[in-house]
Order: structure tokens, then sequence, then C-alpha cells
């Protein structure tokens, strides 16, 4: 099977979450864009592992270690957007500018 | 065209899809649905590539944990479940110009590196997986353990609600540099408010 | 990688003994905080500091050990060499340091005592695992290790809308980065075939150059870029260390940053060495671009935790111009710009920790942070006004200071590279020093010479007073000492060499 | 007696912390325990300046041996590469002549500054910072290697930035303060860039393995030495010699600096801090002779330095202001000298530390008497001051170059050395030299009249200042009127000499004899007396017209008749030096009408020009130029910073788009 295909794909989502992280006002949805970020590396680091075939399946390993990190994350992330959502009613990424210059 | 070919491409067209919907849809938990269906492509990538436990792990752990984690957040947060305002300072053009940059670099980087590579696909049991796992990757293993607890206590100490807490009057936008809020000690935190006022919540949101 | 999986069944506990003492502790704070009420959940942060004590011991143990050799475990993936223990030693002493700072601001925080100690600690536990990480695997865990803690931590004043805010840019840009990271790190495995960080500079020296593996150079100098706050990817530093907690603002300046100069020097020492020709240069322009904007905005603030910010930035701008002047074939001019990188951070970690002790201490008795609040700090506590005085002249590289061996030799390194822009980077050094003096001696000037606002001295406690004045002598006594770490630095250089 | 030469420095310093310890405890406020140690290293310095002079004149005579050169060092750390550093000290004419000339000015200054200070609420405070920074200085003339030297010169600039602000109250003092201290730290840079360099070169901070290596033509590992790198560095030092020693174009701190009290400007900006840049072009000399480049450098830095300074120095109406820009036309003077003649450089030094020291502190008694330091509001001080008119005319005819005072034979010596050496810089160093000699003469004289001559302008009873002031005065003012005397240019004399005690290699001092050219003493001291006469005819038939150029003088024509003063002056200057020596029948013819006309009319252009060069060039160009740099990049800053807008999806967009740039930046880098 042609390698570009699956690494298009991952450069695909990359890119799609570039978009959203900078496009989207609501904290949650950037969130969910640095989910398809991390998902397209995680596809990138199974390929690569099909294609090198290395005995200690580094690609799928790190893809797995990839996956609890950014579940990890999400949590993290999401308290901290509760915590801000309850001081300031608002999930809006763009209102936290309290601090600048 | 192979039998992978056609279904790594079909999961493509669809994970890619469903992604541009995720950061394109004007409703946050249509977004959450699309994620759904994007993060299952890519565990379908991963079992066309033979990575099957990955594929079940990411099956298991985004669409089965994250995904809803992330709807739980969007119903705590009490957002208004439907459509919300798409548009955000940066306006659409600059991401959309920094996106189509990143892809189409990433895009011709591949071609020219990857251009006439081909994947001899082969099957890997999760049982090998395990081997190499618990051995060769113990280490890291065992520090992501440590990672993940200590992540968990982190996000129940932000997570939770303290008394008293609630959001503070706004601070004078034009004097960024005024005095930062004092810790609370235990005798002014009965003079906070415990629940915004309802002008409050409507202005800032 | 390949001895990775040679003897897996037994490890080698004394090689992790520093780790595991910290990890210890933390998770015995966890236990014992339960069990402690009220005033007394504050003796947590003795355990905190009996646990990071141990460690020193024990890497003070392993030095000895070890002499020029090194111990691994773990195949690999776990190293403890000169180089290694060098940074467990800086780690584990600012930790002590950041432990000190926090003993009365978090039992009058009251909230999370415990709940902050553990994560502190474990952001340690990253930063020692990272450094002896031989493995981009293991080199991304712990990275995330020292940073998903730090998240938090910077969020832990949660009833202030600028913490709050803080830790978002932090996690956002954080998150983003590591993704930024962890793509170019998927490319590099794919290239060359492995994670081992020697393997991937035998690969690389061997392989062909494909356009997409240098992409993923970059990306993962940006992942590294993040952490050390370098120009572009500084944005969220100023915010992040005004919103948080003052001792979390020294962690985050000083460990995080110098962890992420661990990890950018491993990567790009050690891994992409012989693309030396292709990063150097880019990391030159960001050094020259991070030291301009980091001084030339540190001049506008009226903050000083944000002046601080800014110029931490600018420091990681001057510890960026060895990396601009390395090559892939001279081992002895990599060897001198590996060792002026040490330096400056060894530096760079006790004056800059110094700068926020002092200012945690002001801070007590005026919340506000501005510079004009350390008016007449030199008559209402003049011992302080003299070690904060003591700090910035360091941080601005005045003699008989340590600040003056960091910046010498970076120059140094700059000159000896003796090419045209190594001579571009050692004038912008220059430059940049001048420009610095400004502000660090606004303050200076404002402690000394205006009229004081208040009167009553500022009374740091005795935690704190023990931190400054002991950074104090010892931003003073390393100006002396400075050989104590050049040989060592020297031995540690067995990294650069593979 | 050498061996315990590190105890010179150490005393002051040991001074400083015991003042601060102990000092308010002490019944006259710490003073006496500075005092104690200043005498103590004075008194050191002249048995030590017994044995080293000694050594060296018994070389000289007897025509063997070497330049007596003491080193000790103690190692303090290895720092890499081979290298240690070191805390070591190197004896050898030159420190031994700096360590005379600090220890006795500071002793002087230390003394005055009982009366001066009496009374303020830091007396104590004050006392120990001067030990401090006498402390510095003795370290900077006495490493013997350039880290500490450079060590000494931070510490220097640090204590006289505490000095200069002493009176931190009034905004004006704090901010000359920092004007001193950055504008002194723009050169410092200078002087690390340099201080690098060398150690790039040569592989070492040794000073006398440097000047060893450069003798022999080698650089480090033996390679043959590169002309041009070390140009590069001796010029990166220039930098730092024009910072610190207030050269053009950075010179303009030093008359700000006159913010602080009037003994420390005698000691700093007369005698110590503001000769560190002159005494460390000394200490490299033999570097400098092997690289022309640096040499002319210097030659058209301290050229440019002394006639504008000496313009500068004509119109201003503040006394302090004047010996300022003085002070810095004779360092211009020295800087220049150094480029061609290593004796003729530290000479000036050396006279110009006795008798500017003087200058100042006679300007200190006067301002403690008039209560202003405004030219104005003195005059006719000469009746009531007695002792300090007398010393302070010493110090003038010093400065004035008057023979056989002081100045005459030390500015001779460079003006002759300059004609010995000829070229274009040669050239230049002595017709700009000449014409600053009128120069000073002109505004020494201007000083002079306004101050002692006529009536008393200002406000109150002036009364001669307290004996712990004039002490000092009397004790400066034999040092200024006979040290010349050190140095005759007659060839007998020659081993016994200054240059013989001072020489850093006995090769060099049998190579370059001291000379005496009578000619161009005579149109030296023409010229001079034609300062004299201009200075004279000017201020005496001052018009009063618009188009007058120092109409700002007003209330002096209100006095001009009353020359009484002037008159007696002139005939103590003439009859008794100037005519009776050289040109009596010269000064007769000039004092016709239409001479004196002329010459006025010369005065008078002379004093537009200093007025068009202070307000166009000085406060408007250079100062402005300086300011303008700082608020440019304020301004740069305060563009930049919006750039932090608080919204954490710009930056993510910022870092997004610096891995595009960047990316393009990579793919250009690898396709060139």
């Amino acid at each position: 099977m042609a390698a570009v295909y699956p690494l298009i794909f991952a450069a695909l989502l990359f890119s799609v979450g570039v978009y959203g992280l900078l496009s989207r006002r609501h904290a949650v949805l950037v969130l969910m864009s640095i989910e398809l970020m991390l998902a397209a590396v995680t596809v990138n680091l199974v390929t690569f592992w099909a294609i090198a075939g290395d005995a200690l399946l580094t690609g799928q390993v790190f893809a797995l270690f990839v996956m609890a990190i950014g579940a990890a994350e999400i949590g993290v992330g999401l308290a901290i957007i509760m915590l801000i959502y309850r001081n300031r009613a608002s999930v809006n990424i763009d209102d936290a500018d309290l601090m600048k210059y | 065209m192979s039998v992978p070919e056609v279904v790594m491409l079909a999961t493509g067209v669809v994970g890619g899809a469903a992604a541009l919907l995720v950061v394109t849809s004007r409703n946050v938990v249509h977004s959450a649905l699309y994620l759904v269906v994007a993060l299952l492509a890519v565990a379908g990538v991963f079992l066309v590539l033979g990575a099957e436990f990955v594929a079940w792990a990411q099956v298991l752990v985004y669409v089965g944990a994250v995904v809803v984690l992330l709807l739980f957040g969007l119903m705590l947060t009490r957002a208004p479940i439907g459509p919300t305002g798409q548009g955000n300072e940066l306006g659409k053009a600059m991401p959309l110009a920094v996106a189509l940059a990143v892809f189409a670099g990433l895009v011709a980087l591949i071609v020219t590196s990857y251009g006439g590579e081909v994947i001899a696909l082969e099957h890997v049991p999760p049982a090998a997986l395990g081997e190499v796992l618990y051995v060769a990757w113990a280490l890291p293993f065992m520090t992501l353990g440590f990672l993940l607890t200590l992540a968990l206590i982190g996000a129940v100490v932000i997570a939770r609600r303290e008394e008293g807490e609630g959001p503070l009057p706004e601070p004078d936008p034009d004097e960024p540099e005024a005095a930062e809020a004092s810790p609370p000690d235990s005798s002014s935190w009965p003079q906070r408010q415990p629940e915004p006022t309802p002008d409050e919540r409507e202005v800032s949101a | 990688m390949t001895d990775l999986a040679s003897d897996p069944t037994t490890v080698d506990l004394f090689a992790l003994a520093p780790e595991l003492s910290v990890v210890v502790a933390a998770l015995l704070i966890l236990l014992v905080e339960l069990a402690l009420t009220g005033e007394r959940k504050r003796y947590v942060n003795l355990i905190g500091l009996v646990g990071v004590v141990a460690a020193l011991a024990f890497t003070v143990a392993l030095w000895a050990d070890i002499g020029d050799g090194a111990r691994a475990a773990f195949g690999n993936a776990f190293v403890v060499d000169a180089y290694a223990l060098l940074f467990k030693g800086l780690f584990l002493s600012v930790a002590l340091f950041v432990l000190l700072l926090s003993y009365r601001y978090f039992s009058e925080f009251r909230t999370y005592q415990g709940e902050y100690y553990v994560l502190l600690l474990g952001s340690f536990v990253g930063m020692m695992l990272m450094v002896s990480a031989r493995d981009l695997v293991m080199l991304f865990v712990a990275l995330e290790l020292v940073s998903i803690p730090g998240f938090v931590m910077a969020g832990l004043r949660k009833f202030d809308l600028r913490s709050n805010e803080g830790a978002l840019k932090f996690f956002v840009m954080g998150v983003l980065s590591a993704a930024i990271l962890l793509f170019g790190m998927s490319v590099v495995y794919g290239v060359t075939g492995t994670t081992d960080l020697a393997g991937i500079a035998v690969a690389l020296e061997t392989g062909e150059r494909l356009p997409l593996l240098l992409a993923a150079v970059l990306f993962v100098i940006v992942g590294f870029g993040f952490k050390i706050s370098a120009v572009p990817f500084h944005f969220w530093a100023p915010d992040t260390y005004q919103g948080s907690p003052v001792p979390v603002t020294a962690f985050l300046s000083v460990a995080s940053k110098a962890a992420g100069f661990a990890g950018l020097l491993q990567v790009t020492f050690v891994a992409f060495a012989p693309l030396a020709d292709v990063w150097a240069p880019v990391l030159g322009v960001l050094a020259i671009l991070t030291m301009s904007l980091g001084n030339l905005l540190a001049l506008q603030q009226t903050n000083v935790v944000r002046l601080l910010a800014y110029s931490s930035i600018a420091h990681a701008g001057y510890m960026l111009v060895p990396f601009g002047v390395a090559t892939a074939t001279d081992a002895a001019l990599n060897s001198d710009a590996f060792r002026a990188v040490l330096i400056y951070l060894i530096a760079y970690a006790v004056m800059n920790s110094g700068a926020f002790a002092a200012v945690t201490a002001v801070t007590r008795s005026q919340p506000s942070r501005l510079v004009a609040d350390y008016a007449g700090l030199g008559r209402r506590s003049p011992g302080l006004a003299a070690a904060l005085s003591i700090f910035l002249l360091s941080l601005g590289g005045v003699p008989p200071l340590v600040g003056i061996w960091a910046k010498f030799f970076v120059f140094s390194v700059a000159v000896e590279a003796g090419t045209a822009f190594g001579l571009v980077l050692a004038a912008a050094v220059v430059l940049n020093t001048v420009v610095a003096m400004f502000y660090y001696l606004a303050v200076v000037r404002t402690m000394w010479m205006d009229e004081p606002t208040v009167e009553e001295p500022v009374a740091p406690g005795k935690a704190l007073g023990f931190a400054v004045g002991g950074l104090a002598v010892l931003t003073v006594v390393l100006f002396l000492g400075i050989g104590v770490f050049t040989d060592v630095a020297g031995v540690s250089t067995l990294v650069a060499s593979g | 007696m050498s061996s315990v030469a590190w105890l010179i420095p150490a005393l002051p310093a040991a001074s400083a912390v015991v003042i601060v310890a102990l000092g308010r405890k002490m019944p006259v406020g710490g003073a006496e325990i500075g005092i104690l140690s200043l005498a103590t290293a004075f008194v050191l310095s002249l048995v030590l300046a017994v044995e080293v002079f000694g050594a060296n004149v018994a070389a000289t005579t007897s025509g063997v041996g070497e330049a007596f050169l003491h080193t000790a060092r103690v190692e303090l750390a290895p720092i890499g590469a081979g290298d240690s550093l070191f805390a070591g000290i190197r004896i050898d004419g030159l420190t031994v002549m700096m360590f005379l000339l600090v220890t006795f000015v500071s002793l002087m200054v230390h003394v005055y500054s009982l009366g001066y200070l009496h009374g303020d609420e830091r007396f104590t405070w004050y006392y120990a910072v001067l030990s401090f920074f006498s402390a510095a200085m003795l370290l900077l003339v006495v490493s013997d290697n350039l880290m500490l030297l450079l060590v000494g010169w931070e510490l220097v600039g640090v204590s006289s930035f505490l000095l200069i602000g002493f009176w931190w109250e009034l905004k004006a003092n704090s901010d000359a303060a920092i004007k001193a201290f950055l504008t002194t730290k723009l050169g410092d840079v200078g002087l690390v860039v340099g201080v690098v360099a060398l150690w790039g070169q040569f592989g070492t901070f040794d000073i006398a393995a440097i000047t060893a290596m450069v003798g022999d033509g080698v650089q480090a590992g033996g390679a043959p030495l590169d002309t041009g790198l070390l140009s590069f560095a001796l010029i990166a030092f220039v930098l730092g010699v024009v910072g610190k020693s207030a050269q053009f174009p950075l010179h303009t701190w030093l008359p700000d600096a006159m913010a602080g009290p009037t003994p420390v400007s005698a000691l700093i900006h007369a005698a110590t801090m503001v000769t560190a840049g002159v005494f460390l072009v000394a200490r490299l000399y033999p570097l400098y002779s092997a690289a022309p480049a640096a040499q002319a450098t210097l030659a058209v830095i301290g050229a440019i330095t002394l006639l504008m300074a000496g313009l500068l120095a004509l119109v201003q109406e503040d006394i302090k202001k004047v010996l300022a820009y003085s002070t810095v036309s004779q360092l211009g003077y020295m800087v220049a000298a150094l480029a061609f003649s290593y004796t003729a450089g530290i000479f000036h030094l050396f006279t110009h530390g006795f008798f500017k020291a003087l200058l100042f502190l006679g300007a200190g008694s006067i301002i403690h008497a008039a209560h202003s330091n405004n030219l104005r509001d003195m005059g006719g001080l000469a009746k009531v001051m007695p002792t300090t008119f007398a010393t302070f005319l010493v110090g003038t005819l010093a400065l004035m170059a008057v023979p056989p005072l002081a100045g005459f034979w030390s500015k001779d010596e460079i003006l002759v050395e300059a004609a010995a050496a000829g070229g274009y810089t040669g050239s230049l160093v002595l017709v700009v030299g000449a014409l600053g000699g009128a120069l000073t003469v002109l505004y020494m004289t201007r000083v002079l009249y306004l101050t002692f001559a006529g009536s008393f302008r200002g406000e109150g009873h002036p009364h001669e200042s307290p004996r712990s002031m004039t002490g000092p005065l009397v004790a400066l003012a034999v040092p200024a009127a006979l040290i010349g005397l050190v140095n005759l240019p007659v060839e007998a004399f020659q081993p016994y000499a200054f240059s013989a005690w001072t020489m850093f290699s006995l090769e060099y001092w049998q190579t370059h004899p001291i000379a005496f050219e009578p000619a161009i003493a005579a149109v030296a001291v023409g010229l001079a007396l034609a300062g004299f006469l201009a200075g004279w005819a000017l201020y005496r038939a001052l018009p009063l017209g618009d188009d007058d150029p120092a109409r700002r003088l007003g209330p002096v024509s209100t006095v001009l008749a009353e020359k009484y003063y002037l008159d007696r002056l002139w005939t103590d200057l003439v009859t008794r030096t100037i005519v009776r020596d050289t040109a009596a029948p010269a000064a007769v013819t000039l004092n016709d009408e239409v001479i004196d006309r002329a010459v006025a009319g010369a005065g008078r252009a002379t004093v537009a020009t200093g007025r068009r060069v202070y307000d166009d060039v000085d406060q408007r160009g250079i100062d402005g130029v300086l300011h303008g740099l700082a608020t440019s990049t304020w301004w740069s800053g305060a563009r930049l910073r919006l750039s932090q807008s608080g919204n954490v999806q710009l930056y993510a967009g910022a870092m997004l788009t610096g891995v595009v740039v960047l990316a393009i930046v990579f793919a250009v880098g690898e396709v060139s």
C-alpha cells in the first residue's frame, strides 16, 4: 500500500486541527482541535512503524503513549475551562485577555 | 488498487470530512459527534495498517472516554447547546491561510520524501505489543502511570468548586497593573458572593 | 535501542535513586496531608525538603560512583552520566529553593497545599528523568511530566482571573507545541527507524536528507522553543508568569526553562548533530530575535514580575547563541558551545531564583508587584535591597558577579566560531547587554534613590530570608567558583561527542 | 616591600567595611578610619615608590637589567580551556605612580570632606563609599590580569554611581548618576569585548603574558600574531576608554556628573576614575605600539576631544562645569599623547591629577563660601579667601601650562612627541594641542576674573573655608607647582627622572629620550599668551551690544570697570612669569590698542564658536543622539509590546506563523 495515503490523511487532520485551534472561540472546540492534531500524530507514528517495521514496535508504543497523554491533557484542560467558566461565566477563549502588553 | 488501499482511501475521506465538520460546525454538540466519526476513522486506519491493539485502544480511550468527557464539559459549562458565534478576533482568513500553508507544505514534503514508498502490511497481535511494552518500554510506561496520577490530582484540584468561588468583579481594563487579588483567608470567604448575579452572567455570556 | 530489551529483569535501583526518593516524598505528602489538619498541613513542606535533600545525597553518591563513566538502566533509555547528574543537581537545588519559597506563601494560601507539593515534586521528577533520557519516547513522556503539573500549578490561584487565564494560555500553547513536537518526532522516527538519540545521529550521518526530515527537525525545535519561551513561541510566558503564584513563576522561569534547554541540548547536540548546519542558523536567528524582543519589551514594563518575565525571555536568547554557532564537524567548538549553555543555565538559575525570591518577599507586604513599590526599599530593608541589586546587576552581567561568566562564555564561543554569523551573534549579545542594563538599573535606582511610599520594612520570614541571603552569597561566590562547573561541563561533553 | 603591596588596595577596602560596621559609633562618624587607612596606604606607597623607582633608576644608570616588575598571584578557579582565574598583583613603575597619585589625592579628599560634608546626615555612608571607591581604583591599577582589572573597573563604576548620586533627593543628581553609569557602561561593553577578544587571541588574561607574546610576535598556540585581530581588540578597548575617560563622543556624562559633592569630583573626575581609561592604554602600551591603527584612533579621538571640550569650557556658567570640560580636554591630551609616547601620556596624567584635584577642591571651597556654583554669583573673592585664591591661582597656572609649573612640562612633552612622530596624526595633535593650550588659558582667565576679581555679586558674606579644607589645598598646591620638575628634559637628569621611574622596559626608555624643543615651547607659550590677552581684552572691554556672543555674562560688565584684580593679575602673571621668561617685548607691543581689539575680536569669535558647538553639536547633536537612541529603543519596544495582545489564539497563530516562516528560512538555507 502506498505510504502517502495515511501520511496525507495525518497531514490533513493536523492542518484541520490548526485551523480549528486558531478560528474557534469556544474553548472546548479548541480542545477538540488539539485532539485532532494529536490523532494526526498517532496516525503518523503507526504509519512509520508500518514502514520501518522495527522489532520494538516503537511507533505503536509511542502512539499509545500519545493517546494516554492526550487524555491526561484533555482532563486538565477541561478542568481549567470549567474553572474559568465558574469565575467569569464564559467559555469564549478570546475573553481571556486580562493580561497583555 | 488493492483492497486495503480502497479501505484506507474511504476511511481517509470520511475521517477528513468529519474533521473538517468538527471545526466548522456551528453547533458544538455536533462538533463533538463529528469528532467521534473522525476518531473512529483514525482507528480504521490503524486497523488497515495492522496495529490492532492501538486501534481498539483508540476506540476505547478516545471515542469511549475522551469524547464523553468533552460532552460532559460542554454540559457542565452550560454553554448554549446549539449554534454559537463562529468568529473570533482573528477572523477566518488568517487561520485559513496558516492551515493551508501547513497542509500544502506537509503534503509537498510527504510526496517528495515518501512518494514511492510502499508499505508491506503486517498484522501485529496485541500479545506482541504487550511483550515489548512491559519490557523494553517499562520505564516510560511507569512514568506515564505517575503522570496520569498527577494529571488526575491536578484536574481535581482545578475543577473542584471552592466555597465562595464565583465571578470576581471585572477589574478595570484600563488598569492592567492593578493589584492582584490577594489570597483568600478564611475570614473573607463568607463575604464573597457565592453566585454571580444574573446580570453579570448575561453580560459576560 | 537494541540493547534495550537485553536484561529487563534487573533494574538498577541505585541509578534511579534520586528520582525514586522524590517520588516517594510526593506520595508520602499525599498520604500524610490527609492526616494533618489546619495549620499543621504546612509541615508537608518538610517531607518535600527531606525527599529533595535525600535525592541530592543520592546524586552526589552517584557522582562519586560513576567517575568518568556512566550507569545505564532500562537499556539506553535511562543514562546516568556527568551531564545528567549536573542537571539533576541543578534541578534539585532549584527544587529546594522553590520549597523554601513556597513554605509561607502556600501556608497562608491554605488550599491544596499537599496537592501543590505533589505536583511540584512530580514536575521535578519529570525534569530529572528527562536529562537521563536518551530516547525520544522517554524524552517526550518526561517533558509532559514536567508540563502538565505546570499547567495546574499556574492556575492554583483559583479565585484570581489572571491566574486562570495564565493557566489557560499556558495550557493551550503547551499542548499545541506538544502536538507540533510530536509531529516532528514521529517523522524523525519514520526517517531513521529509531527513537534512540545516538541511533538517530548514526542514521542521519549515513542516510539521505529527506526534505520532510528537515521540517521535522524544525518542528522538534519549535516544541522545545515553547518550553524555553523563545520568540515567537514566547507569548504565553509573560501572561502566565504574571498570573501564577510567585513561587510557581520562579519554578517556571528557572527550572522548567532549564529543563527545556536540557531537552534541546540533547536532541540538537546528540541526535541532530549531523544536521547542525541546518538547525544552527535557525536557532541563531531565534537567539537574536529572542534577546532583542525580550529586552525591548522588558523596558516597557511597570510590573516587576512581567519585567522579570521578559528579562527571562531575553536570557533564553543569550542561551540560544551557542546553538547558533554549532557545526556538524568541529567537535571542539561544539563542546565549547555546549559548555557555554550549561554555565549560562547554572548562573541564570542562581541569579534569577534570587531575583524571584526577593520579589516574593516584597510581594508579601505589597501585593501589587509594581516597580514603584520598590521605591526606597534601600531604606526600608537595606539587606533585601542589596540582595536584589546584586541579582539584578548579575543578570545585567556586571562583574564581580556570576552573571559575567554566563555572558563571557556565550560571547567567547560566538567569537571563537570565527564566522560572520558568529560575529553578528556576538554583536547582538553586546548590544542587548547594554539595553538590558537600562531596566535592571531602573529598578536598582528606584530601590535606592526614590522616596519610599510606605515606611515599614519587608519581613521575608526565615525560610525566604535564608533563600535570598544564600543566593546572594552564591551569586558573588560563584564568580570565583565557576571553575567547578567549567570542568564538569567539560566532562559532560561526552554527551556531545555521542 | 612589594610583596605586601596588596595591602594598599586592601586597607581602604577593609576601612569601607569597618566604617559601615562601626562608623556611626565613632567620634567623627567613621571619617577617622578612612583617613587613617588612606594615610597608611599613602605611606606604604611612598615606601614602595622608593623601592621601585630606586630599582628602575639603578637599571637606567647602569644601563643593564630590566624595569622593575613584581607579580604575585593566587589561583582562584580554573575557568576551562586551560586558563584559570587569578587574583594577582603587578607592581611596576606605572602601578606605583598611580598608587602615589590615587592615595595622595584620596587622602586629601578624605581630609577635605571633613569640613565640606560636616553635618551631612549620610556622613558615615559617604566615607564608606569614598574608601570603597579608593579601594576599587587601587585594585584596578594593581591587577595583573584583565579580568581582575575589569572587576576593578566595574567596581569603580558602581561606587562612582553611588558618589555622584550621593544627594539623590534631587532628581538632577540621581539622573546624572544614572547617566554617568550608563554612558560609561556603554564604554564598558567595548572593554568586555576587548578582554574577550584578547582572551580568544592569546588564551590568557595575564597582561604580562600577552605583552610578552606580542613582543615575540606570536599568539595562542604559537601561531604568528594576527595584527588585524589585535587592532580589533585594542580599538574595542578604546571604546572603553572613550566611555570611562569621557572622550568624544561619550563625554557628556562628565559635566552632568558635577552634581555630586565637589570633593567627589576632585577625586573621581580629576585624578582617578576618569584616568582609568588612560591608565588602561598605558598598561597595554606595548600592545598599542604593535597596532598602528589603534594608535591613530587614539590620536584622532584625543585631538577632537581636547579641542571641542576646550571650546565648551569657555561658555559654562557653572564653575564646576568649566573644570569638568577642562578635565575632558586634558584627558584628550593624555589619550592623544599615548598615541605617540608612553611617558608623555602618563606624565600628563600624573601632573594633571594633582593640579586638577587642587582646582576642584578650590572650587569646592569657593562654592562653600559663595553658596552657588554659578560664576555670576561670585566675584571679589580674592580678598576674603586669600588661601583659596593663592592655591587656586597655582592650580590655574599649572593648568595653563605656565613654566615652570607642573602642567607646562607635561603638556610641552606631548607636543614635542607629537612633532617628533610627525605624519598626519602627529601634525594634527601638535596643531590642535597648541591651539587647545591657548583655549585653556582663555577659559581659565575667565574663571579667575569672574571669581576673584571685582566685587562679590552673590548673597551673603563669604568667608574663608575651615582648616580641614584649606589644609589639603595647600598640600596639593605644592605638587601642583613643583611636580613637573621630576621629569626635567635635561639629558643628564634623564636616568633619575620620571621617565626612568615609570618605564615599562629599559629598551623603551633608552630609545625614547625626553626631548625639549625650544621652538615648540616658544610657540606654545606664545599661543598661551595670545589666549590670555584675548581673555583679558574680552572681559575688560566687553561691550553690551546685542550681538555680543558673551552677553549672557551680562552682570560681568557691571564689574568690568573695577579691574583692580585683573590688573594685578595681569601684572603678576605677565611680569613674574611669562614676560620675564620668554616674551617680554612681545607682550608690551601687543598691549597696543589695535592689536588689543583684534585679539578681543578673535577671543569673541572663539567664544561664539564655543557657544555654537555647545548648543548645536554637544547639547542638540551628541546628547540628542544619545537621548534619541534611548528614545527609539523605547519606542520600538512600545510598538512591539502591542504584539502581546492577551489573546491566546493570536499567540498560537504567531507560533504557527513562526513555524511556517522558519520553514521558509530552512528551505532557503538548504537550497543555498
